[in-house]
């Protein structure tokens, strides 16, 4: 871990702080390329903004003008300076494919992928870990085998289609539970009081939780479940029996404070899966996201809103990453107290 | 046949093997010669059954016929040879733990559904009931799963089994050669930055983040918009950016290999670095290599599928498990079996690769044990 | 005489190019099945026959349904109609109210019904009646034409409409800073003056249509966006934050990608219809066919506008919902690139016309919400003649056709061929699974005439460079298009504009230019009827396209929601008169 | 002493279950431990040992290990192989106390000292929240650690091993036991804090008056530091009696080559005999003695039939040789 190298020199929170500044100075060149290449890659491929208008009775000449006012006749290079420069000076810019200033855009649709994204972390790791754990304490019984298939099957599985049979399952026999099955709030939610409000809204999380969050949960079931029994083998548990402690001490006070230190790792590394796969799921579920908005956006050559999606993107990453890195010294003594 | 000898001797259950190979170990109980008669007689019974087929590959060669052909042969050689090597003598079952078999037993799985899922792709032209293109607009549209077809019938009245059998050959394809990609640039990556260390090794390093935090639908669908879609462009798109976490993982290992002291022995030789990488640090970063290659394939099936859900992957006509789903997106709910049973070809297919990747990675590192 | 249409193909109403291939796309995008138990003709059953009876079984339902509303109508006491939210889904979001720029059928029926009062409004016929303009009288030498406008007619936020607005939104539409998306509608309005509160004068030149503009484009309000600079005009949150209108209901709020909420306006005049019966209508964006459907099952929402064929059918089999259809101004179609061999040759066009099966492809696409396309002009516009038949389905004159034409199958390899060259080409369209199944049955259609089809399928954005720009890099493109009711197609195909964008074909005959530009001015319908007829016929002889199928917009609503008369005029034209059974209002 | 012997185990059978049927790892060990008294088990590596230990406290790895039906392990008389799960916890740490080898993994990495010598405490003393420093504080101090009020608040990875297995010390000893185990305790310790770690045994053992059951491949360490001393091969006794008795005068053929296979100053320049042959693993030892094929002096009896305890000269030891006069 890099940050145990760091802490290794000092110790105590200033040497956490310098390591996070060091971190994040790393990440600017990071986010000023990945957004460079994006802007490259949009340019280089065919169509431009102007594909959303193309309406058979605006007049070329009057299409050309519109092309001027977003400054795409002018040089690549040129472009990329100006849209830099009001970049870097928090202008956003319009977006052509909504109409709307990009910054209120990605106002309206980041609120959504964070919660969607963050209810799933938190379904996938709680169960992933409460199952992970279970199963290993109880390795080699029926129970442990048969829930190695079932997390293996679940896992294999492709999240846009889970969405689709559980949509199908939703509108068909499971037709009683009403569950909403598309869009995150219902008709007359403005109308509803704030309770009612959450409550409409976990409704229609439900479904796009189960399709995005039960292939990571799988995955980090059989992750916890490795480091567990790779823990229950350590020596120290084998001194934790021998102290006379209850197997529930045994299990919850070493055993899985032990095995979820690798855990938080995991964690910096579904962030970016989680946003990034949100985006099938969104588009099956209209969930009114990022994700979808990236999809049409791109689709759409609207140059700014995908622009500025992508820097969001990597900012989520290089975020994840770091709070993964952080968290795991905070969490694990031998890099805290080198 | 000359008469066999009473006590039915080894030499004399040879030589039935010749003809029915694997009976011998069928006889002896064994499991393996269960399996290698069973694939032998269905074979011939497939080559049998579909001789009109056959003869027509031969007269009208298609590339996909002609695939069939050849793998319909290489795999009735296969089973004779593997049916009629000699009996292999009782192995010395030295105390096996019983978790090494657990994994072994759940990679042996693996292995036996891909091989079933491999050959069933392969031959697909001759297992394949129906053309996979032939359209039906008038009784044959929508047919629910029956007796004539298996997965029933699409929109188009075309058969659904020999669509997802079609399917197979480009997902399996795709997920393979994707993978051979992303392995290929990654493990170079890898070993480069873990060997040089030192500012190649961070540059390296900053260019796998930059690639991890970039996201990937923008470039995969410029790709698929700047040049023409096809099953070339999805492997190399999916190749792209699919190395960064093999190259991370083989970096971590050569460098703890590096330090082992016949690494710094064979420096001390004078040996090059390049003749050092290759010959004694590849050979140790192998086996993860090969596990987290199982595992991916698995992953880029999944990818390619939600890219062509998306409307961004394999193209029409050509039928992969993506597109068939998204054909059946809007029937959902009355023509349930075509959204179905491709995506249970998915699962199925992944699942098998995982079983293998996870049963190797067991089988080779015991602590985590199955 | 002027005719307008909502579902203008280039009017307010009109579906950019762009947008034409996403939405028509998309609606179109299920084809349809029927619910394997009921006799449904999509399933095929043996023949024709089936689908006609079925046909004919739809109008009856349909008329029937008619009946029960109007006895509904008069059954529940008027005043006890008002009240109630009427929540109505569609499969793209409303992009914007500001009707300078919009240019998608959800946003201008919007603007010109729900939001705003236009100056006049579309009869059945789609002939001019007055709406905020109370009359007009056109001068003797008929260049000049002056209106009189309604005094009770109020903005939203009370200040009253007057002609200063009518002439404030001229001058935006006409200013080219302006990226007005149908400058065609007023390239007929010269000048402007505003003679007093309420009348205001107009100097014209003679145009069939001519008021077509001013029904599908609503007035901007002169008080709130006059000092705006005109080329801000597009990006001014007026359209998608604060929209302050004039018409029957109000706007409320708007959640991207979700809804737009729009409340009863108290103080819309009695004149015009009065207060609608509605308190609130929300307009929902469910892209997903089976999520609106659930949706209308469960009664979350009341309607869904552009239902798609698949569900239409399955919802029609429900008690509880009334699923009605009425001819739209899409159709869809394969441009021929006669730029190219062999596609020069007309009668190798009519040959590949003739072995296409398009009955099929409309029972396979729209099941019975929808037609064999004959030409121009659909069973939507006021000039469609019903007796005028498409070409036929006959594979064996076609095969006639294209031996005459020098393309036979010497080797018999199933292929035809002329000096060496395989008959085949790449059929273009985009992704959406319609395309797929349309391009799969033309496939197979002419294969059984020894062409070789094969379908590219291109995302729209990188497919429009391909089939607009100058060297016009494709073979056949398959398309959704949407018609427009002064039918003014110059675009399409006069010989001077051969590189235009939209000349897609490269096909042009002078006499089809002077046919085309004698419609615009001449005045009387019947003229105008008798032009269209000869374009019809130019057009069908020389077939540069292959007219595929008319679509009907499908509406399926809950039984409860009563009032719903809609028409070509579009599925918004009687919002103020749709009403809920009291025992349905959520 | 009257009554029954601290720790009496009779017939203790241990078997592993593997691919090809359940190999045994202790096969019938019996021996007998007296209140206050200090036995040597010594063996060499994968002789059941420490198989042997846990099974004691009730921990043979499950589920691999199984203890046989007719096994006995007596604690005072009571047979803990039928004790319920919360006796036997009470036993654990409060009655029976255990030092492993590995002083480096055996503590908790994430918890500090201080905590798991307290967990210890608490789980079979009566002691309140505010009395328990103090407490583990004096524990400290008996093992010998010099500041234990910093090395309660410090992390395992900031101890050095000798410091560990003292921590692991007085973990055993938290709970008063009466019998404390020492499963090679100094064998992955250097030379020099070996010693000291012995002589600290030795002396808590003599100031607590407590028995100690020292397990070691090393009979040098055995020598110095036990009462009785019991050879173990091939998962039971071979010889068992006095220490002086078993250093002296050992009867049995594998007790005398270990014995020979010690550098002894005495005998400098006498060439170190070894052993023939190596240890056989778990589940492949042969029948009738299991030290037959490397006894020099093995004859057909010994293959035939497995010897039990057999008076000696001044031992028990398992070996026909005791029964013939020659």
């Amino acid at each position: 871990m890099g940050l145990g190298r760091a802490l290794v020199a000092g110790s105590g929170v200033e040497t956490l702080i310098r390591y996070v500044g060091s971190r994040l100075l790393q990440a600017i060149p990071l986010l000023i390329g990945v957004v460079t290449l994006v802007f490259v890659i949009l340019h280089l491929a065919p169509g431009d903004p102007t594909a959303i208008w193309f309406n058979p009775s605006i007049p070329p000449e009057v299409l050309e003008r519109m092309r001027e006012s977003m400054g795409l006749d002018r040089p690549l290079y040129e472009q990329y300076l100006h849209w830099l420069k009001s970049f870097l000076t928090g202008d956003f810019g319009y977006s052509y494919s909504q109409f709307r200033p990009v910054s209120e855009v990605i106002g309206d649709a980041l609120p959504n992928t964070l919660l969607l994204g963050g209810v799933c972390l938190i379904v996938v790791f709680g169960i992933g870990m409460a199952v992970g754990a279970w199963q290993a304490v109880r390795r080699h019984s029926a129970a442990d085998s048969m829930l190695t298939f079932v997390t293996l099957f679940l896992y294999s599985m492709p999240g846009f289609w889970l969405g689709l049979m559980l949509i199908l399952a939703a509108s068909t026999w499971l037709g009683w539970l009403g569950l909403p099955v598309s869009g995150m709030t219902s008709v007359d939610h403005s109308l509803l009081g704030p309770l009612d409000r959450i409550s409409d809204i976990a409704g229609h999380l439900v479904l796009p939780t189960i399709a995005l969050g039960l292939g990571s949960a799988a995955g980090v079931t059989r992750y916890v479940r490795g480091e567990m029994l790779e823990v229950l083998g350590q020596d120290y548990m084998r001194t934790a029996r021998a102290k006379g402690l209850t197997e529930r001490t045994v299990i919850l006070r070493h055993a899985l404070r032990n095995a979820l230190l690798p855990v938080v790792s995991l964690l910096g590394l579904y962030l970016p899966l989680l946003f990034g796969g949100a985006l099938v799921i969104e588009v099956v579920f209209s969930w009114p996201g990022m994700g979808r908005l990236m999809y049409d956006a791109v689709l759409a050559r609207d140059y700014p809103l995908v622009l500025a999606a992508s820097f969001l993107f990597a900012v989520l990453v290089i975020a994840g990453n770091l709070l993964a890195d952080v968290l795991y010294a905070l969490v694990d003594p031998r890099v805290r107290h080198a | 046949m000359h008469e066999v000898r009473s006590n039915g001797g080894p030499s004399a259950r040879r030589e039935l093997d010749l003809l029915f190979p694997g009976l011998s170990r069928a006889l002896a109980g064994r499991g393996s010669g269960f399996l290698l008669l069973g694939a032998w007689l269905s074979l011939l019974a497939l080559a049998v059954y579909r001789r009109p087929r056959i003869a027509e590959f031969i007269s009208h060669p298609t590339g996909s016929g002609l695939v069939a052909l050849a793998s319909l042969v290489g795999l009735l050689a296969l089973t004779w040879i593997a049916g009629t090597r000699a009996v292999d003598p009782g192995d010395p079952s030295g105390a096996v733990p019983a978790s090494r078999l657990r994994s072994d037993r759940r990679a042996a799985i693996g292995i036996g559904l891909l091989v079933v899922l491999g050959s069933a792709a392969l031959l697909a032209p001759l297992l394949a009931p129906f053309d996979p293109d032939l359209i039906d607009l008038g009784a044959g549209r929508l047919l629910a799963p029956s007796a004539s077809h298996w997965m029933g019938t699409d929109e188009l009245g075309r058969d659904l089994f020999s669509r997802v059998l079609y399917g197979a050959r480009v997902s399996l394809l795709i997920g393979f050669l994707a993978i051979a990609i992303a392995v290929t640039i990654g493990t170079a990556v890898g070993a480069v930055a873990g060997y040089a260390g030192g500012w190649l090794d961070a540059l390296l390093m900053r260019t796998v983040d930059l690639f991890l935090s970039f996201p990937r639908l923008v470039l995969l669908i410029t790709v698929v918009a700047l040049f023409e879609p096809s099953i070339p462009l999805i492997v190399v798109v999916l190749g792209l950016t699919g190395w960064m976490g093999v190259s991370r993982l083989v970096r971590g290992q050569v460098l703890s290999v590096r330090e082992r002291e016949y690494v710094q022995a064979a420096r001390a030789m004078g040996y090059g670095s390049g003749r050092i990488l290759r010959r004694h640090v590849l050979p140790n970063v192998a086996t993860p290599i090969i596990v987290a290659a199982t595992l991916g394939i698995g992953n880029a099936i999944l990818a390619e599928a939600a890219l062509s859900y998306l409307g961004l992957g394999v193209q029409p006509p050509t039928a992969s498990w993506g597109t068939i789903i998204q054909s059946g997106g809007d029937r959902l709910v009355d023509a349930w079996w075509i959204t179905t049973f491709p995506g249970l070809a998915i699962v199925l297919t992944v699942m098998s690769f995982n079983l293998v990747g996870d049963g190797l990675r067991d089988a080779l590192d015991p602590r985590r044990g199955g | 005489m002027v005719a307008s249409a909502i579902e203008a193909r280039r009017g307010a109403g009109s579906r950019p190019f762009g947008r034409a291939l996403l939405v028509v796309a998309a609606f179109v995008a299920g084809c349809d099945s029927g619910p394997p138990r009921g006799a449904d003709p999509m399933r095929g059953g043996d023949s024709l026959a089936a689908a006609e009876a079925e046909l004919r079984a739809e109008r009856a339902y349909a008329d029937g349904v008619r009946q029960a509303d109007s006895a509904a109508h008069a059954s529940v006491d008027e005043r006890n109609r008002y009240g109630g939210t009427i929540v109505v889904s569609g499969r793209n979001d409303i992009q914007t109210l500001n009707p300078l720029v919009a240019t998608d059928m959800e946003s201008v029926q919007h603007q010109a019904y729900v939001l705003f009062t236009p100056l006049v409004r579309s009869g059945p016929d789609f002939e001019p009646l007055p709406w905020l303009a109370r009359d007009w009288t056109i001068d003797p030498e008929g260049d000049r034409i002056t209106f009189h406008l309604r005094d009770d007619v109020f903005w939203h936020d009370g200040v009253p409409v007057t002609a200063a607005d009518v002439a404030f939104t001229w001058e935006r539409v006409v200013d080219p800073a302006v990226p007005f998306f149908n400058p065609a509608y007023f390239d007929a309005w010269e000048a402007v003056e505003v003679l007093d509160e309420r009348t205001v004068r107009f100097t014209v030149r003679p145009r069939s249509n001519l008021l077509y503009g001013w029904a599908v484009t609503a007035i901007l309000p002169e008080h709130i966006l006059g000092d705006v600079p005109p080329d801000q005009l597009a990006t001014h949150p007026f359209g998608t934050v604060s929209p302050i209108g004039s018409g029957p209901f109000r706007f409320v709020e708007r959640v991207p990608g979700d809804r737009w909420v729009f409340e009863a306006n108290p103080d819309f005049p009695e004149g015009l219809g009065g207060r609608p019966y509605a308190d609130r209508l929300v307009y929902r964006q469910i892209p997903e066919d089976a999520a609106a459907e659930a949706a209308l099952r469960t009664g979350e929402i009341d309607m869904i506008v552009d239902a798609d064929p698949v569900s239409a059918r399955r919802l029609a089999a429900d008690s509880g919902l009334v699923v009605t259809s009425y001819p739209s101004a899409e159709y869809s179609l394969i441009a021929w690139n006669t730029r190219r061999e062999p596609f020069d040759d007309p009668e190798v066009r009519r040959a590949l016309t003739l072995a296409i099966d398009r009955e099929s492809i409309a029972r396979v696409v729209r099941g019975t919400y929808g037609s064999v396309s004959a030409g121009p002009v659909g069973p939507w516009h006021w000039s469609w003649d019903p007796g005028w038949e498409p070409l036929p389905f006959d594979p064996d004159s076609a095969g006639r056709l294209l031996d005459r034409a020098g393309w036979t199958d010497a080797d018999s390899n199933g292929v035809r061929e002329k000096d060496g060259k395989p008959l085949g080409f790449e059929l273009y369209s985009t992704p959406r699974q319609a395309w797929q199944n349309v391009a799969a049955i033309v496939q197979a259609n002419l294969a059984d005439v020894g062409v070789v089809v094969e379908p590219r399928a291109r995302e729209q954005a990188a497919l429009i460079p391909l089939v607009t720009s100058p060297d016009r890099r494709f073979d056949a493109f398959l398309v959704g298009w949407s018609r427009d009711v002064p039918l003014d197609d110059r675009d399409l195909w006069a010989c001077d504009r051969v590189d235009d964008p939209m000349h897609f074909t490269g096909w042009c005959l002078p006499e089809l230019d002077a046919v085309l530009d004698s419609m615009q001015v001449v005045p009387d319908r019947e003229s105008l009827a008798r032009l269209t007829r000869r374009y019809e016929s130019l057009v069908a002889d020389a077939q540069p396209y292959t007219f595929l199928y008319n679509v009907d917009t499908i509406l399926a609503r809950r039984a409860g929601l009563r009032g719903v008369e809609a028409d070509a005029r579009g599925t918004w034209a009687s919002v103020a008169h749709w009403w809920l059974d009291p025992e349905s209002r959520r | 002493m009257s009554g029954p012997p601290l720790l009496e185990i009779r017939d203790l059978r241990v078997v592993f279950r593997t691919v090809s049927g359940d190999a045994p790892a202790v096969d019938g060990l019996s021996i007998v431990l007296e209140a206050g008294e200090a036995l040597g088990l010594v063996g060499e590596s994968g002789c059941g040992k420490s198989v042997t230990a846990l099974s004691i406290l009730g921990l043979t790895p499950r589920p691999a290990g199984r203890v046989v039906d007719g096994s006995s392990i007596r604690l005072r008389g009571e047979e803990l192989l039928r004790a319920g799960p919360e006796r036997m916890r009470e036993v654990r740490g409060g009655e029976i106390g255990i030092v492993f080898q590995e002083p480096m993994t055996s503590l908790n990495p994430v918890l500090r000292v201080g905590d798991q010598v307290a967990e210890a405490v608490r789980a079979h003393l009566p002691v309140g929240r505010a009395a328990l420093p103090g407490r583990v504080m004096e524990l400290l101090e008996t093992v010998g650690l010099p500041d234990a009020e910093q090395i309660a608040r410090a992390w395992p990875h900031q101890l050095s091993g000798g410091m560990r297995q003292r921590v692991l010390i007085a973990i055993a000893l938290a709970g008063d036991p009466d019998l404390l185990i020492a499963d090679e305790a100094t064998s992955a310790l250097d030379v020099t804090v070996q010693a000291t770690i012995l002589e600290l045994l030795d002396r808590l053992r003599r100031d607590r008056s407590m028995a100690l059951l020292l397990i070691t491949h090393d009979l040098a360490v055995a020598a110095r530091m036990t009462d009785r001393i019991a050879v173990m091969y091939g998962g039971h006794i071979v010889e068992e009696g006095d220490t002086r008795s078993v250093l002296d005068r050992p009867a049995h053929p594998y007790t005398a080559g270990l014995l020979n296979s010690i550098p002894d100053p005495a005998r400098r320049g006498v060439r170190l005999e070894a052993i023939p042959g190596s240890v056989p693993g778990i589940g492949s030892w042969p029948g009738g003695c299991t030290f037959h094929p490397r006894c020099s002096r093995s004859f057909a009896r010994c293959e035939a039939e497995s010897p039990p305890l057999l008076v000696g000269p001044a031992t028990r030891a398992a070996c026909w040789l005791l029964e013939t006069d020659e």
